[in-house]
């Protein structure tokens, strides 16, 4: 099937830097595609290329199988929630929704009909009147959002349109974004550096770093099998434990001593800190243990995160609710590792 | 960004053509007959007259001199009065009020404008009576046929434009830089002075540049408050094109206060201006 | 504190300075004598009738008007796309066009007139209210430059992809977005423009003849040789008329262009 | 029948042309008049600029202008021919070169001594009086820029005897003295005494005489040296698009009657023969209560056009810098 | 012992909108606190009434007991870290830190080397004569902050400074924060709205909502025993099951039919996601159990979420790691909960 937008090798470089490094991105009708990656790495950039405010200096950007490279951000059928917000001063909130029908042709009753509705959808339906400077900050993105959404584009670009959301809020929208895009078919890429939300909300994530896109996949494989060690890292806190070769054809984990089949180029192995146990008595075959004394104890909501120092390496141990936190720092422990749930990176 | 060559033409293609045909052109007429010679040969003569002799670098001298000293008296004046306008006055009627007052002189006429300047400011004027009145002096001070007359009539013409660009720049200051300053614990003065005047430096200098250039090409109003008395640039040329008709001279004359000024305006303009386009 | 009061009396100073030739100038008009006295010396409005008796004060009046008003329209139209370019976008010779913009600034304005109308007869423009436009428009061009240059900012910007987005075009965009958002600076590069056009005696009187006279031009050759309450008059009508033009602009378009931003 | 376009000045001088020349014209013809006003310099550049198509047909300059309007070749000749009234007009006033008339004097007036009476009881009896210590800072005389300043210099030039061509002496004594201002138009001078700025200086009978008809207290002097007088001419433009309307109107302007209404309005000294005026008129024209256009210290242009640069720039590096 | 910081029920009023509401807060030397509260609940308000920048309109602020309510900004012995930086665009991040300790009268030399000091505190060292624009956002947000505790204040308030940050390197500037605070024994308050920041980071957490305070409590106090429903489910996912009145001082829960003891007011109990499992086979004793169909699973990084519907209610349940994953819509399970881990919600 012909995907609804396919990038293909797009370069753009700015003044010596090179902000995108030949990406290739095929999106389907109705995905939602998070864009993962740290401040700078071109998630805007690509973001501005995809909605024709920049051109690529190579490649080529299609929707529904049409050369839309060279073509004006206004012939595109995509709308875009900008991570400025980029309300129109001068008009009321409810203007600056009505704005995309009005322009669209829509008649002034209609438009305003339809700009309630989307205020509605983001919890706004009272603010019409105001002017956005009289909002705050999380109140300006949701008119943006609803802004971007009143027009039912087929594809919607969203650059981290929840990041000044408290929690709360950031989760009901969540659901809500997830809704309306399943509820409108439109597709989403959304622009976020946090990787929980890409998670939770995500088919799947493409994760960029310096311009080039490191992987793209389902949110579990990336989290489960990502493919660098930046992947690992970006995507929530890895425990990554140096290998050693062994024997020929094996390698052998620097923590416990454990083998493991060898793989070229690899020099470490990750486990995520919820594949980390803390064994008490005999500890089950398939467990490599190592002994280790607790550093710090973090607890963070339903999660609490153990420091274990085992020799040169600090393990992170995650464990289920704040009973953890009857260990404390200077606990000695001993840390399970299951062998069959790591994961080798190669470099 | 770099633009797109058919955006930038069809932006520019207008104001350019315009400026081309009614004041490049013309201006290189004048250019043209400022190194003709009265038979017609080519010469450089005009130029080295007025360039080997002393007298007009002190004539541009007093010109200059003034101008600059009006600029600064303008940002004096000027700065207070925005500020007063944008961050004081709350009552939005009257500081409309004010708007208008400020605009309001520049409609006047020069000629009568001078008039009021010699019944306040004249031998016999009101400033003088109140002066002598309270013994402050005992003759009557000479405003008028001075620079300092000069410089008042010229101050009073070019203040509203500092008020405008100063007070345009002020009101779009993020009061956050203000508030971080403070925060610092720096009272309003040396905030003012560290933070706000840097910040508002780009729109000042826009005004002073506008002051500047207006001050030096200025001649209704030097020439009546000068009394006859004082020469500044424009008056040479004004004598040349009106009393003298010289044209080829006077030509010359324009050019080079022109180009000096041109000179002057661009150095000042790269001090000021720092910020570079997106 | 003692800064704010000190402001305040600079400023409050400040405008005493300007408002005290005005007082001269409207009170002069009132004098019952026939030269200028201040203070007036009885109070008449007939200086005003003699105006207005004058048909040719009227015209000069009318045409005055209209050349600052055309002037200001299409140094306005001329420039916004101008300043887009120079805010917009760098290119070769970007600095060379912005001082070419800006340079009849600081032209005397005599030079300038006196070769517009060499140049002007040689292309048979000279004398006619084309003539005198074409100048005006040359020399007041710069204030409107000036003022709209530092409101195209990247913020701006941003808002103008935002519209393009929504599918407005680029002439949609510069009317909903743009033009709303630099309206200050045109307001105020506007008016700086129809001032200087409207006070102009250096670059029009070359141009200027019986039909097609201006107020200053008028009166400048009228104090030539007389100097009366007439004169004062005219000024006390300019200024009554400007204000109330000012107070009109002010409730048509808004001309709160000093007024503080405040933040959310 | 179209309008005749003819070039004056403002002011006063412009109701009275109308008055005195332009309506009886329009009377007598039904071809209406419409002023170009503006200074005799002014007009000399729109007559210059507009050589090929003029569009005004004849016009007003004062003396001195109007010898560089003839060098210019803007004039078209003006015949006895096609003007009767040339036979009334007393021969100083007739302006020749090589042997056809290029301009035609239509009143004289003067530059004579004006003062505050309020201020000054006695009336000055000399030039010299201008420098004497308690007018110091109240004296206005013309700049170069007036009409009359350079000729004024050619004035002082010959009252204090000066070497011919030398004129140093007078820019040592005029440096000497403290103007008020040195003004450069005869409005800027009527300002100066209305406003009492100015008490005592040069002032044109036309100017100081109007205001003291509005009343104020000023008197007009002719001191013991004289004074130096002009006069505002007519000029036929070569190439008029209405030549045979404007030869009548220049016609109009040299009858008895509107050298007479001219002396009356604007104290100009008639130059048509045997014009009758008021005593009260006759008190106030150029040349005195009993003189007549023999007793003007009239200048030959041709001198004055030849200095003037040279005057004026030793006026502006001398004077006009403090 | 006197504290550091009191606000005496301070309220402030924006046209016609109630921003603070008689808000009471005792803050101790060296403490960290953080102000949680959805969008436009006040605390920016709160913040910039501390800092001076608004005037209350009813109560005071003491600080070491001094009445500062009306002190100008510029006399108070506290910075601030703005939520928009406000560094100034004119001056090197050297200039911008040393600006304090110059306007306070040091020197020169003195001044540089005391924000040289500053910015190697937050790893800026090398950044001095660049200009603020010339940054990214969190190197600016580092150099706001090195700016504000240059000083040495007692008191430091910040506002958000870390959302703009990606995880990775808010995680680090969490550290990097909490570190710089415990050396320098400064106190903090910390405007967030991400809960687990303030979890992470704070001694005590100060819920706010709507212009009023909802609760103060440590971070275990917050999510264990939230003051309101509210506060419940702002900070974690709370579930939160009815309770009918069942014989005389007890109640029931409707979903297990447990018993608890009967209190005034309360229409539900809490109980955290992590504080449920599912059960196979006989449950022990303590356990209340009751059947239910999964209806979604949420995998978000190291747990998953299951959403088991039981009767009425959706109950949902945190495990961790994704191995939970096996577990699809539609399966039945029994649900179990310790009825000790239950916290009753006062309405
Ligand atoms: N107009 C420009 N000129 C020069 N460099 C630019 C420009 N726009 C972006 N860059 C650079 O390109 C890189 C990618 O920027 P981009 O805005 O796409 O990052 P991002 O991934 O969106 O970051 P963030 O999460 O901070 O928003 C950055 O290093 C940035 O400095
Ligand atoms: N100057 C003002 N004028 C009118 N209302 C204001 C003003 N400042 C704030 N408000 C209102 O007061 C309320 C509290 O605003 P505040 O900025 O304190 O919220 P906040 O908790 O900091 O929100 P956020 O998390 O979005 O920054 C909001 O509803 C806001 O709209
Ligand atoms: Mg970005
Ligand atoms: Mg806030």
């Amino acid at each position: 099937m012909q995907p609804l937008l396919s990038i293909e090798s797009v370069s753009k470089r700015f003044a010596g830097h090179q902000a995108l490094h030949e990406v290739d991105l095929a999106i389907g009708g109705g995905e939602f595609i998070a864009l993962l990656g740290p401040s700078g790495c071109g998630k805007t950039t690509l973001l501005r290329c995809i909605a024709g405010f920049l051109k690529p200096d190579d490649g080529r950007i299609l929707i529904e199988g049409a050369d839309i490279t060279g073509a004006p951000p206004y012939r595109r059928p995509l709308n875009t929630v900008f991570q400025s917000y980029a309300l129109f001063p001068h008009m009321s909130v409810a203007d600056n929704v009505a704005y995309g029908p009005r322009r669209a042709g829509t008649g002034r009753t209609e438009a305003q009909a339809r700009a309630r509705e989307a205020l509605a959808l983001v919890g706004l339906e009272e603010m019409g009147e105001r002017l956005p400077r009289a909002l705050s900050g999380g109140q300006q993105q949701r008119v943006a959002l609803a802004r971007a959404i009143v027009n039912r584009p087929k594809l919607l670009l969203l650059d981290e349109p929840l990041s000044a959301l408290d929690l709360k809020l950031r989760r009901r929208m969540q659901i809500e974004l997830k809704h309306i895009q399943e509820k409108l078919g439109i597709a989403f890429i959304f622009v976020t550096h946090d990787q929980e939300e890409a998670m939770a909300m995500a088919n799947r994530i493409v994760v960029m770093n310096a311009g080039r896109i490191e992987q793209v996949g389902t949110p579990a494989d990336i989290y489960r099998a990502p493919a660098s060690r930046f992947v690992a890292e970006f995507v929530g806190e890895p425990n990554l434990i140096p290998v050693e070769p062994a024997r020929p054809g094996r390698m052998r984990l620097k923590v416990t001593g454990a083998e493991l089949p060898y793989a070229e180029g690899v020099r470490c192995v990750m486990a995520r800190p919820e594949d980390l146990v803390l064994v008490d008595g005999t500890p089950p075959a398939d467990l490599a243990t190592a002994p280790g004394i607790v550093e710090e104890v973090v607890a963070v909501g339903p999660v609490t995160t153990l420091f274990i120092r085992c020799g040169d390496v600090v393990l992170k141990v995650a464990r289920l609710g704040m009973s953890a936190t009857a260990l404390h720092p200077g606990s000695a422990v001993t840390v399970g590792l299951r062998v069959s749930a790591l994961h080798p990176i190669v470099e | 960004m770099t633009a797109p060559r058919t955006t930038l033409a069809l932006l520019l293609f207008a104001p350019l053509a315009f400026f081309a045909a009614f004041f490049v052109a013309p201006m290189v007429v004048v250019a043209l007959s400022s190194i003709i010679a009265d038979d017609g040969a080519l010469t450089t003569a005009h130029y080295a007259r007025i360039l080997l002799d002393q007298y007009h670098w002190d004539v541009l001298w007093v010109t200059f001199r003034i101008a600059l000293l009006t600029t600064l008296i303008c940002m004096l004046v000027g700065f207070p009065l925005a500020w007063y306008l944008v961050r004081i006055v709350r009552w939005r009627a009257w500081r409309r009020a004010c708007v208008i007052l400020i605009i309001v002189p520049l409609f006047t006429s020069n000629i009568v404008r001078s008039f009021g300047w010699m019944v306040l400011l004249g031998r016999t004027g009101l400033v003088n009576q109140g002066l002598m009145g309270l013994g402050l002096t005992e003759r009557p001070i000479r405003f008028l046929g001075t620079e300092t007359g000069i410089l008042i009539g010229l101050v009073y013409i070019l203040v509203p434009f500092v008020v405008l660009t100063v007070g345009n720049a002020l009101a779009k200051i993020d009061t956050a830089y203000e508030e971080a300053s403070a925060d610092l614990g720096v009272g309003p003065a040396r905030t003012f002075w560290f933070v706000t005047l840097p910040l508002t430096l780009p729109g000042a200098v826009s005004g002073a540049i506008m002051v500047f250039a207006l001050a030096v090409s200025a001649y209704v109003t030097p020439a009546l408050l000068s009394g006859g008395q004082i020469t500044v640039f424009s008056m040479l040329i004004f004598q040349q094109y009106s009393s003298v008709f010289d044209f080829h001279y006077g030509a010359a004359l324009s050019i080079t206060l022109l180009v000096l000024t041109l000179i002057l305006v661009t150095v000042a303009g790269r001090i000021g201006e720092g910020r570079k386009p997106a | 504190m003692i800064a704010r009061f000190l402001i305040r009396i600079v400023a409050l100073a400040a405008l005493a300075y300007l408002v005290l030739p005005l007082v001269v100038i409207v009170g002069a008009s009132l004098t019952e004598t026939s030269y200028l006295a201040f203070p007036p010396q009885g109070l008449t409005l007939k200086w005003f009738g003699v105006l207005f008796d004058d048909p040719s004060y009227v015209s000069a009046f009318v045409t005055s008007t209209l050349l600052a008003l055309a002037a200001t329209v299409v140094a306005i139209v001329l420039a916004i796309p101008a300043s887009l370019a120079l805010a917009r976008y760098v290119f070769a010779g970007r600095e060379a066009i912005s001082s070419l913009l800006m340079s009849p600034l600081v032209l005397p304005y005599v030079v300038l007139g006196a070769a517009l109308l060499q140049f002007g007869s040689a292309i048979g423009l000279a004398r006619s209210f084309e003539a005198l436009l074409v100048g005006h428009v040359v020399i007041v061009m710069p204030f409107v430059l000036r003022s709209v240059l530092p409101l195209l900012t990247p913020e701006q910007r941003a808002l103008e992809e935002a519209s393009m987005d929504l599918g407005a075009t680029p002439v949609a965009t510069f009317f909903l977005v743009v033009l709303p958002q630099i309206r200050g600076g045109i307001v105020s590069g506007g008016l700086l423009a129809f001032i200087s056009s409207w006070i102009n005696v250096e670059l029009s009187i070359f141009n200027t003849s019986s039909a097609l006279n201006t107020i200053p031009v008028k009166m400048f050759n009228y104090v030539q040789y007389t100097i009366d309450p007439t004169i004062a008059a005219v000024s006390a009508i300019t200024i009554v008329a400007a204000a109330l033009v000012i107070i009109l602009l002010d409730l048509l378009i808004g001309l709160d262009m000093l007024s503080e931003s405040r933040r959310p | 029948q179209q309008a005749l376009h003819v070039a004056w000045y403002g002011g006063n001088w412009g109701d009275a042309f109308k008055a005195c020349v332009a309506d009886p014209f329009t009377k007598a013809t039904g071809v209406t008049v419409v002023p170009e006003v503006g200074t005799s310099t002014v007009t000399l550049a729109k007559l210059q600029q507009q050589k090929d198509a003029p569009t005004i047909d004849v016009a007003w300059m004062d003396g001195g202008v109007s010898e560089l309007a003839d060098a210019a070749g803007v004039l078209e000749p003006i015949t006895q021919g096609s003007v009767p009234n040339l036979a009334n007009t007393v021969p100083q006033a007739i302006y020749k070169k090589d042997g056809s008339i290029y301009a035609v004097g239509t009143g004289y007036y003067s530059l004579g001594l004006t003062y505050n009476t309020q201020e000054i009881k006695e009336p000055p009896a000399s030039w010299n009086d201008l420098w004497k210590p308690e007018y110091a800072d109240a004296v206005t005389i013309p700049s170069p820029a007036n009409s009359s300043g350079v000729p004024f210099l050619f004035f002082l030039h010959k009252i204090w005897n000066a070497p011919a061509g030398d004129f140093a002496p007078v820019f040592a004594k005029i440096k000497e003295l403290k103007p008020a201002l040195f003004f450069d138009s005869s409005g800027a001078a009527s300002n100066a005494f209305q406003s009492g700025e100015a008490v005592i200086g040069a002032h044109f009978n036309v100017g100081a005489f109007d205001l003291i008809a509005k009343g104020l207290p000023i008197g007009f002097a002719v001191p013991k040296e004289g004074v130096w007088a002009t006069d505002a001419r007519l000029h036929l433009v070569k190439n008029a698009p209405r030549k045979e309307a404007a030869q009548k109107f220049i016609d109009t302007a040299l009858t008895p009657e509107a050298s007479q209404c001219l002396a009356e309005k604007l104290f100009l000294g008639p130059s048509v023969k045997g014009v009758k005026v008021s005593a009260e008129t006759a008190r106030k024209l150029p040349w005195g209560e009993k003189g007549s256009v023999e007793n003007l210290y009239l200048l030959n242009w041709a001198d004055v056009n030849a200095k003037r640069a040279e005057l004026v720039d030793t006026w502006n590096r001398e004077i006009a810098r403090k």
